[in-house]
């Protein structure tokens, strides 16, 4: 081990037990070393282990977690067998950490300055109470919050989310540890407030050479902050090396599968992407083998019998030989990159018909609670169409009125002001009876599968419940539309009798689009249909969504926050900000030449999986896959 | 604060009006009669006439309903029919012997509730939580009577260290009337010190797992703290809601405790006024302890806004 | 309330220090180690000496129920503080004999229709007013007034005339012959004529008696202080009691087993055997018999309008099992009401029923019933209950099954005196211990004019009258009292199962504590042994 | 989106459909220790009959027979009454009551939460309902209501589920108030179902998750008041048993013959475990 090794881990295995007492192995012989100084990524999908990894580095795993073989060398001590009093003096003054979800990660009831200087006192820093006030108002201060010094007595929800993920990291600084780990830091953000983020990570790297080790399950990510990247599947590392290289000319047919999943904000409108089918590997169920197998187009026969180790792969044509490893049994022995994916298909879609929604300056506002009754304008004179057959995609930031807008759309929430067209209808105020044909026809999918599924019920009994609220059918004509619709999205007539716990997300989405198109509505009103997805499935759901359009016609609102998924599946796009449109116009107009500043902001902040500088226009390249 | 106070208002007088015609009609409902408790045992009916007569109780219900509420606005709480003097002087008199059992009652609730909680939670030794179960499990299975009765077999028959039962102000002589007042609250507060315990168990448990216990984890705090100073004040605000709820189980349970203890309280009083049907003791005691629960409501509320300061920015 | 807790005696012996140790363990954060203890010595004395009289010396009465002012002049189950405030006219002896109180003499006119009574002149209020004549004849007349609820009310009404002869000579004239008036000379306590009404709220009662009241604190208890100008020579020999309020029998018990309290009558017998033991206290029962327990009949719902059935009811029970099980052994099982000591009292009285539940079955049989169903009524406290489920096995025994109806005092007594009460009722009554013609004219249940089992006969209503008017002794009076002993067990619409007596438990050093007729408390005598 | 739960997320696992939480919570260790103790109070109430070698009403002159006395193995009461017999049928009568009077009482407050749920206005009052019921003092109103009414079963049973009313109103207010605003239920509701049926179809079944705990927790609090009824004398009606008469009947002999309350006190104990274990175990499986 040379000096510059800060940390390695070897051979690293963690252990959890379900609830049925089995043990399930969600990290598996993982081995990597990261130096002074260097910023390494950890990427994967849900499942992948990889933030099990990065809280086994100080032994933080929750529950029934624990490291079952293996070692954390920390410049040579082994953090693995090392007892709680040694552990606390790793914890935040040499391994800082930073979580992903800054709304819980922060004590609500500690203002930001007591947070620190719990921090600070837990080692020390600082003689006294005034210093270390001084010294969290300097920490504040760096990591960018404005007038740090009147903030320290303000309490976490006062911030907004991106200045407590920055509280977060001032946290993780002010042990001034060597190494910050940083478990998805940006996934709760938006994408202006993560390039923000970002940045700062960045800088701090440069200024005060902390190691940075990223855990994200986003490429755009990888690309912009890491110069080496570990991919994870299954509880394995499957690739390991310099993030520019991994990312133009991937070794593993799972790194390779996840790139072509991910949406390129340079793609163009009405193509598709491919998705890696199937879904990620139940690790209490693993055997012995490649656990990327099962999905895995170029699976041989050996992939399935035996674990491939991770090894140096033979160099390819523009590499230098031995930078990245892979563990894949017919990647040590190939010499040529990944046969090329084929770049995004063209759909053919019909052109948009007849306008079917008309929207004209719809307002809402909320009255905050309170004796102040604080109100918020959600919505302040929005206006759209929307034709037969066409897909309006709606984008915005949190807090847009993007939500809003579909909740309106869908009569789920009545409108203040304006007016609702539906075939010409006014539907603004349906009556009780006509809002039930209003809901006929316009219905909607949420954005958490989770959520938006009632956990008690079967999926059965989900997608009949919009036919047995409108009348249709009798029982048996029920189940019959039931097995179509199920059938319809992709999932199996015998789905029906299991509750959303036992479905993956994707699957669940499939539940939620049945039930929505159950009624046979005309207008299908997307809300983030995609963002609590995970890559390789984001892909198979927009697929669905389009393949559905196509063949019932289907006018879709199409809400999200990534550009490049709403560029892809949109006619058209209405840029939101503030509750008020501030840009329309065909997708690829808006994304190529944009009007609007803010939408300018947002094309900018939207990270691209493979940097510019390594990738030539995209419409050209073989994009690996 | 006090805009919280104001907007409370209407509706804390609307539940003491509801709450004065309820006591006034459950207690007219009631059989038995004031004037026959108080003519004795063999008493004629010229003398049930005569109490009658004397105690307005021939008036029609309305006029004696509203006499009673007069009299509250006026401030004069009425007489005592049975057990002799006013009823504004008897109701002090116990108030302080109450106000007394149920507060060391819910200093007792607390420091026990949060031992139990807190071990409960974190003890890492099986016996301790095993104790604290046992403990915990007793506390609510053994009834406040028995409880009672085997406290002062230990601490006053057996080990001769406790006085038995009866009260002694604090305001005259506080070092032998904590010693009154050591069992009685015992025997009160266990019961809900149980439930409180469970409670904050429950509360620091959900607090240690949440993300923010973990942040401070990882930065190197130690777990003491992490226990009083991030878990604890989080499972705090929901435990405070629960004491407000119990401070009027403990007033409630008085009635027992005061009674195994000869306390002097308002417990003792109220049963006593009831047994005789003393009217206005009875109505005037209940409508204090209904206001004494709204107001313990309100209190609690802005404790638990000042405890969590996301309810004082909304 | 100030002194209801004796002070701690200076030395430290080994238990107080082991007490202190204890009590300092467990006051840990009320920083009370070493201070005053709260548990006292049994019982405080003045200065050390002999085993005979001395002066000094507190002693704390456990009292089951507070003092209830308004109920001054009625008997109520708390009537002890009575004799310490106040005194009355006369006393009986066991044996019903009168003796001087505040009356040193009295003479009967030949035809018992005035008496002329002669009264101390050396006695003087607490306030320092001397009592007349004139406070004897407002004591009457306030009796007098229905609103007293005075159980000797007819007695005192029977008095029509006041002749004062002097303020220390009284001649009472009487409407007619009465043989109870010492009953009432027993009962009537003599108060203040100008604060009877403070007395009734309970703010001054100002007596004649050996203590003077301090303070009276609801819920608590009443706190006494000697009163040094009491008109017996050098008495009382304490110089301070306190009545200590513990309603809860247990209670009652714990504070008289760790010596808190020195002196009590209330302790339900079931709670006695406890107390058997322990080396510092005697328990002393009194025969003269302060009440009975009864099972009550309504004689209008059948078929207990039906004589046999109600004797029938008389074999069924088991006094003497009720006596030793629901009781602790304490009392006299009888079927007659009256205590041992009662000029009324046979043996064959007593023994007129015994339990014999197939005699029972047999009457019941013969009135024609092989099975009866009828609802019991008792008090909803834990000691009555026990008598009441005591009474439901052994009537089930004899085929008749009733249903218990536990009910609040409040209900019960409106039940009681509004002629309300249900088939079957259990209870206790007074009035037995004096002379036998009062409990007729006095206690409700036998009351010949008017009485909650609405039993009438002319031939008792006869006897009753006329035992009250003839002379208390002799052998006409003898027979009438037979007499109505004998209609009371013929007709057993109230059938006595056990005569209670008072049980005193008092410290062993306690000495001299008598009671009277009435309960109410003597301590004139009373002192510590040191 | 990604992992930071612990577990592989759930709903991966195709292979067994996950277990019903309550189903889960039963099964687990600490389940299904609760379980046999509330089963083994139960049975013994239930098998009373059976098991008990005398009529629990039976007396005798036996009074205060110790343990192990041939023909009572639990010995006499004061009255002579065998207490194995009294421990049986009363444990019968307490659990008759418990079952009758808590879901009586979660049955009103949940109406009244429903009612709650209609309209803002109908929520105040009914909050003030709940403040008004929790303000009286249980047991002054038990001896209120038990004067009224005479004794017997139906005031302890009226008394408890009055004073579970609020418990179970206020807790099911409030996850209404919570589970309105999920999504699944603007799904509902956007899928056009009637604001009755997302209530009760949809919401109810969610919200109900934390009642089950508080059944399980109220039941022991129905005992407790059971007992402290029982003594102030507003109890069952006497000879009829109950732990809590029992109990207090066995109050005056604790020093002497303390194997009088022995027997309920371990029974009582024994219940009130298994049921807040239970609690336990719902809660931790709920909330997983």
């Amino acid at each position: 081990m040379t000096a510059s090794e800060l940390l390695e881990v070897r051979g690293l295995d963690v252990e959890f037990t379900a609830p049925d007492g089995a043990a399930v192995r969600a990290v598996r012989d993982v081995s990597f070393t990261l130096r002074r100084g260097e910023t390494l990524a950890v990427v994967g999908e849900s499942g992948s282990g990889k933030s099990t990894t990065a809280l086994a580095l100080a032994r933080m795993l929750p529950g029934t977690g624990r490291i079952r073989a293996g070692q954390v060398l920390l410049d040579g001590q082994d953090l693995a067998t090392a007892g709680p009093q040694e552990l606390r003096q790793v914890r935040g003054a040499r391994i800082g950490m930073v979580f992903q979800d800054p709304m819980t990660a922060l004590n609500p009831v500690l203002t930001a300055g007591a947070h620190l200087d719990e921090a600070l006192r837990a080692h020390g820093r600082g003689r006294d109470k005034a210093a270390r006030r001084a010294r969290a108002a300097e920490l504040l201060d760096l990591v960018g919050i404005p007038d740090a010094g009147a903030r320290l007595d303000d309490h976490p929800h006062q911030f907004s989310g991106g200045q407590r993920q920055r509280i977060l990291i001032a946290m993780a600084l002010a042990g001034e540890p060597d190494v910050l780990v940083a478990d998805e830091p940006t996934t709760a953000l938006d994408a202006t407030v993560q390039d923000q983020i970002l940045t700062l990570l960045g800088d701090l790297n440069r200024r005060t050479g902390t190691a940075l080790l990223l855990i994200t399950h986003d490429m755009g990510v990888v690309a912009r902050s890491c110069a080496r990247v570990l991919v994870m599947y299954g509880g394995t590392v499957v690739e390991d090396g310099p993030t520019a290289e991994v990312l133009t000319r991937p070794r593993h047919p799972y790194t390779a599968g996840l790139l072509a999943a991910v949406p390129r904000l340079s793609a163009p409108s009405g193509t598709r992407l491919t998705g890696i089918p199937g879904a990620p590997p139940d690790l209490a169920r693993l055997t012995e083998g490649c656990a990327f197998a099962a999905r895995c187009a170029l699976a041989e026969d050996r992939c399935r019998t035996a674990t491939p180790p991770l090894a140096p792969t033979p160099a390819v044509p523009g590499e230098e030989s031995g930078t990245v490893r892979a563990a894949c049994w017919p990647a040590a022995e190939r010499h040529e990159p990944l046969p090329a994916a084929p770049p995004p298909v063209p759909i053919d879609r019909p052109r948009p018909g007849a306008v079917v929604l008309t929207a004209e300056k719809l307002g809402k506002t909320y009255r905050g609670r309170g004796r102040r009754g604080r109100t918020v304008t959600a919505l302040d004179g929005v206006s759209l169409t929307l034709a037969a057959g066409e897909t309006l995609g709606i984008v915005g930031e949190s807090g847009s009125g993007k939500s809003t807008l579909a909740r309106v759309l869908a009569h789920a929430h009545p409108s203040d002001s304006g007016t609702l067209r539906l075939g010409g209808r006014d539907v603004t105020r349906p009556a009780r009876r006509e809002l039930h044909t209003v809901r006929r026809s316009v219905q909607m999918v949420f954005q958490d599968p989770y959520a938006s599924l009632n956990p008690r019920m079967t999926a059965g009994e989900i997608i009949a419940e919009p036919l047995h609220a409108f009348g249709i059918g009798d029982r048996a004509g029920r189940a019959r539309r039931v097995e179509e619709l199920l059938l319809l999205v992709g999932l199996e007539p015998g789905a029906a009798h299991r509750r959303p716990r036992s479905f993956s997300g994707g699957q669940r989405q499939r539940i939620g689009i049945a039930r929505a198109l159950a009624p046979e509505p005309s207008v299908l009103v997307c809300d983030e249909p995609v963002s609590a997805l995970d890559v390789s499935v984001q892909a198979q759901i927009v697929g669905l969504l389009t393949d559905l359009q196509r063949d019932l016609g289907l006018a879709l609102i199409f809400i999200a926050h990534d550009l490049a998924v709403v560029r892809q599946v949109s006619h058209r796009i209405a840029v939101m900000h503030r509750g008020r449109i501030v840009e329309t116009g065909t997708a690829d107009e808006v994304c190529e030449n944009p009007a609007d500043p803010y939408t300018r902001a947002l094309l900018a902040a939207a990270p691209e999986p493979v940097p510019a500088a390594h990738l030539p226009r995209p419409r050209n390249t073989q994009v690996p896959a | 604060m006090r805009g919280h106070v104001l907007r409370r208002l209407p509706s804390a007088l609307l539940i003491l009006f509801v709450a004065s015609l309820v006591i006034f009609a459950v207690l007219r409902l009631v059989p038995g009669d004031p004037a026959t408790s108080l003519a004795g045992p063999d008493a004629g009916p010229e003398t049930v006439a005569a109490i009658r007569e004397r105690l307005g109780l021939d008036d029609s219900l309305p006029s004696q309903y509203l006499h009673w509420i007069g009299g509250l606005l006026t401030g004069d709480l009425g007489p005592s029919y049975a057990i002799g003097g006013q009823s504004a002087d008897l109701i002090s008199d116990g108030l302080g012997a109450t106000v007394e059992l149920t507060a060391a009652a819910l200093l007792f609730v607390i420091a026990l509730g949060t031992a139990f909680g807190v071990l409960g939670a974190t003890a890492r030794r099986g016996w301790v939580r095993a104790a604290v179960r046992a403990l915990t499990t007793g506390a609510l299975a053994v009834p406040p009577f028995v409880t009672g009765v085997l406290l002062v077999l230990l601490f006053a028959v057996l080990l001769k260290v406790l006085p038995p039962g009866g009260h002694v102000s604090l305001l005259t002589a506080p070092d032998l009337a904590v010693q009154y007042l050591l069992l009685p609250a015992l025997c009160l507060a266990l019961p809900s010190a149980a439930v409180l315990g469970r409670y904050l168990k429950d509360g620091i448990e959900r607090a240690l797992a949440e993300d923010y216990v973990r942040t401070a984890t990882a930065a190197g705090v130690h777990p003491r703290r992490l226990l009083w100073r991030h878990a604890l004040p989080n499972a705090l605000p929901p435990a405070v809601t629960l004491l407000g709820m119990q401070t009027g189980h403990l007033l409630g349970g008085a009635v027992l405790v005061e009674a195994i203890f000869a306390w002097p309280g308002l417990g003792q009083l109220a049963e006593q006024a009831l047994t005789r049907r003393d009217y206005p003791v009875v109505q005037d005691l209940l409508l204090l302890l209904v206001t004494v629960f709204v107001v313990v409501q309100l209190i609690t509320d802005l404790v638990y806004a000042w405890l969590d300061p996301r309810i004082r920015w909304e | 309330m100030t002194e209801l807790y004796p002070s701690m005696p200076g030395r430290l012996s080994r238990r107080s220090a082991l007490r202190s140790a204890g009590g300092g363990a467990l006051l840990l954060g009320f920083g009370l180690a070493g201070c005053r203890s709260a548990v006292s010595e049994t019982g405080s004395a003045g200065q050390e000496g002999s085993a005979g009289p001395r002066r000094g010396g507190t002693v704390s009465v456990a009292i089951n129920s507070d003092f209830t002012p308004s109920l001054l002049f009625a008997q109520s189950s708390q009537s002890y503080q009575h004799r310490l405030i106040y005194n009355t006219l006369t006393r009986y002896d066991d044996r019903l004999t009168p003796h001087p109180e505040l009356a040193t003499s009295w003479d009967y006119a030949a035809d018992g229709r005035s008496i002329t009574l002669r009264l101390r002149s050396d006695v003087t209020f607490h306030d320092g007013r001397p009592f007349t004549a004139d406070d004897v004849i407002f004591a009457v007349k306030n009796l007098q007034n229905p609103a007293r609820a005075a159980q000797l009310r007819s007695t005192a009404a029977v008095i029509t005339g006041f002749d004062k002869r002097g303020d220390h000579e009284l001649v009472l004239r009487l409407a007619h012959r009465v043989n109870n008036l010492f009953d009432l000379f027993e009962f009537m306590i003599i108060t203040d004529r100008n604060s009877v009404e403070e007395a009734l709220k309970g703010t001054r009662l100002n007596g004649t008696g050996p203590f003077k009241l301090t303070k009276w604190s609801p819920g608590s208890g009443l706190s006494f202080v000697r009163n040094d100008a009491y008109w017996l020579k050098d008495r009382p020999y304490l110089d301070a009691v306190e009545f200590r309020v513990v309603s809860q029998a247990d209670a009652l018990v714990s504070s008289l087993r760790t010596g808190q309290s020195q002196l009590s009558f209330q302790v339900p017998g079931r709670n006695l055997a406890v107390l058997k033991d322990h080396p510092d206290l005697t328990i002393t029962p009194y025969d003269t018999g302060a009440g009975a327990t009864y099972l009550g009949v309504n004689t209008t719902i059948a078929p207990l309008n039906d004589r046999t059935v109600r004797q029938a009811l008389a074999y069924a029970v088991d006094r003497d099992r009720l006596l030793a099980q629901s009781l602790g052994g304490y009392g006299l099982a009888s079927a007659a009401p009256w205590p041992k000591s009662s000029p009324a009292f046979t043996e064959t009285g007593r023994t007129h029923y015994t339990h014999d539940p197939a005699n029972a079955r047999q009457l019941l049989k013969s009135a024609g019933h092989t099975r009866l169903d009828l609802p019991l009524l008792h008090l909803a406290l834990p000691g009555d209950t026990a008598v009441a489920e005591s009474l439901q096995y052994d009537l089930k025994q004899a085929g008749v099954h009733v249903t218990l109806q536990p009910t609040d005092p409040a209900t019960a007594q409106k039940n009681l005196i509004s002629q309300k009460m249900p088939a079957l009722w259990t209870m206790s009554h007074g009035f037995a211990q004096v002379q036998p013609s009062t409990l007729a004219v006095s206690a409700y249940p036998f009351n010949e004019a008017r009485n909650t089992s609405k039993f009438h006969s002319a031939e008792y209503t006869r006897v009753v009258q006329q035992a009250w008017t003839s002379p208390a002794t002799g052998a006409a009076a003898g027979r009438l009292r037979q007499e109505i002993s004998d209609i009371l067990l013929d007709e057993a619409f109230i059938i006595d199962l056990v005569i209670r007596g008072n049980v005193q438990i008092a410290a062993r050093r306690l000495h001299g504590v008598t009671l009277n007729k009435f309960s109410y408390l003597d301590l004139d005598h009373a002192y510590l042994a040191g | 989106m990604t992992a930071t739960a612990p577990l592989p997320a759930t709903g991966k696992r195709p292979r067994t459909a996950p277990r019903h939480p309550y189903r889960a919570a039963l099964a687990s260790a600490r389940g299904r220790t609760g379980l046999v103790l509330v089963a083994l109070v139960v049975l013994a109430g239930l098998l009373a009959p059976l098991l008990a070698g005398h009529s629990p009403t039976d007396q005798s002159s036996q009074s205060l027979a110790p343990l192990g006395t041939p023909g009572h193995p639990l010995g006499t009461d004061d009255l002579g009454r065998d207490l194995l017999a009294r421990l049986l049928y009363g444990t019968r009568a307490d659990l008759g009551i418990i079952v009758l009077s808590v879901p009586l009482g979660a049955l009103l407050g949940c109406l009244f939460a429903l009612l709650a749920a209609v309209h803002p206005v109908l929520d105040t009052a009914v909050q003030r309902l709940f403040d008004l019921v929790l303000a009286f003092p249980g047991l002054i109103l038990a001896l209120a209501v038990t004067a009224i009414l005479g004794p017997g079963r139906l005031p302890v049973v009226l008394v408890i589920a009055l004073a579970e009313i609020p418990a179970f109103g206020r807790l099911l207010r409030g996850g209404i108030l919570v589970e309105r605003e999920r999504e699944y239920a603007t799904a509902a509701r956007v899928g056009g179902s009637s604001r009755i049926r997302v209530l009760t179809r949809h919401i109810l079944p969610n919200a109900a998750d934390p009642l089950v705990v508080q059944i399980a927790v109220s039941l022991t609090v129905a005992v407790f008041v059971e007992g402290a009824m029982s003594f102030l004398g507003v109890g069952v009606r006497p000879p009829q048993p109950t732990l809590g008469s029992v109990l207090s009947q066995s109050v005056p002999y604790l020093s002497d013959a303390p194997h009088f309350a022995a027997g309920p006190l371990i029974t009582v104990t024994a219940l009130v475990l298994g049921l807040s274990l239970i609690a336990e175990a719902l809660n931790r499986e709920i909330r997983r």
